[in-house]
């Protein structure tokens, strides 16, 4: 239905040429691949920073193709159309974050595991971080997608958009990360579910947020 | 009267940490101050302009 | 130029309050700090250091409450669009931002000689930090948004947005600190201090508050007289 | 969806931004009829366009859609789903044939997906399937034009039709809004050109 319909011509448009989907991939994957650089090749000490560090970069990898999430229907013009579609305006929002969830999160959950091999991170956190991710990017989406529709009207949208919801992303680098190397440790920390709780409460609420930054620039 | 300057010892941390302090709010009530009496005659020149 | 909705109610009820809480920062303050400095004794543990407590409390308290009002005036500004609400959230932004960058200095200061280092991952100046951002993101935003009443409302929501976030932020941030425990001399359990550090808390913590309420009425009523004068020119040059 | 009747709009006032567009504008259309709202740049045609369709609230005044069975609608909400939207801008994506955004525009409205009628009424059938990028402004306004006729929705709202297309476009135009008139719809255009059919036109100033 309408729903599915959003979600799907979002996908095509991400995954075709120009797409955002796989320059997500290729900055997760270059930004991890900088960082022994920068530290050196100790593979003890990178271990040690492995789940922050991929977490991080995946965090930002995401937060990359935001800023187009919204603006670039606002500016042709086919948000107008879709506002006047079945779907009111909180569903549009869900429908977007959903799509670029499935383009950006979940292709850098599915990745995650070979990135942490640069990393060597240990055993028992492959799962964990795989499980972190797969539960805190829909976060990300959602979080970034408020960010997006406040943005809309700023033509570098891109660079404000990190800016301003990064302290609301906090919790879920705190509660993923935590939980990898809870995992790692053989701590029970209940990390997990923290940030399970917080991203099913942003992934609810988000829709609202959005679909007001959503109204108040098709009424400016 | 010693005893005071150095703080114990610490005059390096209570010191700045009272300097930084007093700057800051001051330079926050002086800027405020300066552009409200600016507004305030910009507001004053329109209204005499008015009445004019 | 379209006047939404005259604030002069507003103008003309601030107008008297102004003096009576300049009044009381100016009593306030000093009193407070002559009690820190010179009546509190050195604390058992910590000696004189605790003398910067009356700084970083009362700033930190002021920098949380801040927001707190922004929130409500963004709320109210985007519920029933009253201007008014929307200058007061946008003028509370860099008062507060400017209180949460005193908290943090003086609360690294105060921390400095028991942790050895300039800055810990404490709990308390990582939310402190994050505040900071949480603030330089709605000025950033106000400012990229050319067009008033748009940059008001998308402001508002991000205020908003923050405000509903900033438990989950302290919260996530507390168990984040109690994996790495240092030693923290913030206290969390409520100010279990002796009552003789107490009085002067309160005090400065009162002169604090009046002194942000009255620069924050002062940069709302100097917001709307330059709205008002740009709205005559406007007029004037049939903009 | 049922039949609409008359659209009444009484005294409305526009601000867009911090500034005042229009105020105390009225005008009332009845099913099978069109209002061409005239006007020079910035005197608001787009505005009371958006007014319409919900994106911009007004201030004060109203906006009744009146429908054939004597329901009353006036929630921007409600009434969003009667109109049929062609913005100054095409709203079309590059990277998509003309198939491609017909077909996903029938899912989204969950309206009946003739494409190749609404492809060949618009004179687009022989470029169904090329992106979008390679086809002239003229083509792309005729593909928002096919995207309009296939939502199939009973009011509709455009914002200078005529705009970038050449004569044959132009009669496209008039013929569509002819069926659509005939039809027991409406229409409501911010344009300059007339459609040459019954209805009234207003001067904002």
């Amino acid at each position: 239905m309408s729903f599915m319909a959003l979600v799907a011509r979002d996908m095509r448009l991400a995954t075709r040429a120009g797409g955002g989907a796989f320059l997500a991939l290729a900055f997760f994957a270059m930004t991890a691949t900088l960082v022994p650089l920068g530290i050196g090749a100790e593979l003890r000490l990178l271990s040690a920073v492995a789940a922050g560090i991929v977490w991080v970069c995946a965090v930002l990898a995401a937060l990359l193709s935001l800023d187009r999430l919204f603006q670039a229907d606002f500016e042709d013009g086919s948000l107008d159309v879709l506002a006047l579609g079945p779907l009111p305006l909180e569903s549009i929002a869900a429908a977007k974050i959903a799509a670029h969830w499935l383009v950006t999160g979940l292709p850098l959950t599915i990745v995650s595991p070979m990135i942490a091999l640069l990393f060597s991170l240990p055993g028992r956190g492959y799962s964990a971080l795989a499980a972190a991710l797969a539960i805190g990017t829909p976060a990300v989406s959602a979080i970034g997608a408020i960010g997006a529709s406040l943005t809309i009207s700023i033509r570098r949208g891109g660079l404000i958009l990190p800016f301003i919801v990064m302290p609301l992303l906090a919790p879920i680098v705190i509660f993923g990360a935590g939980a990898v190397r809870a995992a790692i440790d053989g701590l029970a920390s209940g990390a997990l579910l923290f940030l399970a709780a917080t991203s099913l409460a942003a992934v609810l609420l988000s829709p609202f947020a959005a679909a007001a930054g959503l109204r108040l620039n098709l009424g400016a | 009267m010693m005893r005071f300057l150095t703080m114990g010892g610490y005059a390096g941390f209570v010191w700045p940490a009272y300097g930084i302090s007093f700057a800051g709010l001051a330079a926050v009530v002086v800027l405020t101050l300066r552009s409200y009496t600016r507004a305030k005659a910009m507001f004053a020149a329109i209204e005499s302009d008015k009445a004019k | 130029m379209f006047e939404l909705a005259n604030p002069k109610r507003f103008m003309d009820v601030s107008r008297p309050a102004l003096p009576w809480l300049a009044v009381a920062a100016a009593i306030l303050i000093p009193v407070g700090l002559y009690l820190a400095l010179f009546v509190v004794p050195p604390e058992r543990q910590q000696g004189d250091t605790v003398r910067i407590m009356f700084l970083h409390v009362p700033a930190a308290w002021v920098a949380m409450m801040a927001y707190a009002l922004m929130a409500v005036c963004s709320l109210l500004g985007l519920v029933n669009r009253h201007p008014v609400a929307d200058v007061a959230a946008r003028e509370a932004a860099p008062l507060g931002a400017l209180f949460t960058v005193l908290a943090l200095v003086t609360g690294s200061l105060w921390g400095r000689p028991m942790w050895g280092a300039w800055w810990v991952w404490d709990a308390r100046l990582t939310s402190f930090l994050l505040l900071l951002f949480l603030y330089l993101g709605y000025i950033a935003l106000w400012s990229a948004i050319e067009d008033e009443t748009r940059a008001a409302r998308a402001a508002a929501i991000l205020a908003i947005v923050g405000a509903v976030n900033l438990p989950v932020v302290k919260f996530s941030v507390d168990w984040w600190n109690t994996l790495h425990q240092g030693e923290s001399i913030f206290r969390t359990g409520g100010p279990a201090i002796a009552s003789v550090f107490l009085w002067p808390l309160f005090i400065m913590a009162g002169g604090y508050t009046a002194l942000f309420a009255t620069l924050w009425i002062i940069r709302i009523r100097t917001a709307i007289l330059q709205r008002t004068v740009r709205a005559r020119l406007g007029a004037e040059t049939g903009r | 969806m049922g039949a609409i009747a008359a659209l009444d709009v009484q005294g409305i006032a526009l601000v867009r931004g911090d500034r005042l567009v229009l105020r105390d504008l009225d005008f009332h259309v009845t099913a099978g009829e069109t209002l061409a709202i005239g006007g020079p740049n910035g005197a608001g045609k787009t505005s009371v366009l958006r007014a319409l369709a919900g994106f911009l609230q007004s201030r004060c005044g109203s906006i009744v859609l009146r429908m054939a069975d004597g329901a009353v609608i006036s929630e921007a909400e409600e009434r969003r789903l009667y109109i049929g939207w062609l913005g100054h801008q095409d709203g079309v994506k590059s990277p998509l044939t003309p198939l491609e955004h017909l077909q996903s525009h029938a899912r989204f409205y969950q309206c009946k997906d003739d494409i190749d009628d609404a492809l060949s009424r618009t004179g687009l059938g022989h470029l169904r399937d090329l992106p979008v990028q390679y086809l002239s402004a003229g083509q792309r306004r005729r593909l928002a034009l096919a995207r309009l006729i296939l939502g199939a929705r009973p009011l509709w709202l455009l914002d200078e039709p005529f705009s970038a297309l050449d004569q044959e476009g132009k009669a496209i135009v008039r013929q569509l809004a002819e069926s659509h008139c005939a039809t027991g719809g409406m229409l409501i255009a911010a344009t300059h050109e007339p459609f040459g059919l019954r209805g009234a036109t207003i001067e904002l100033s």
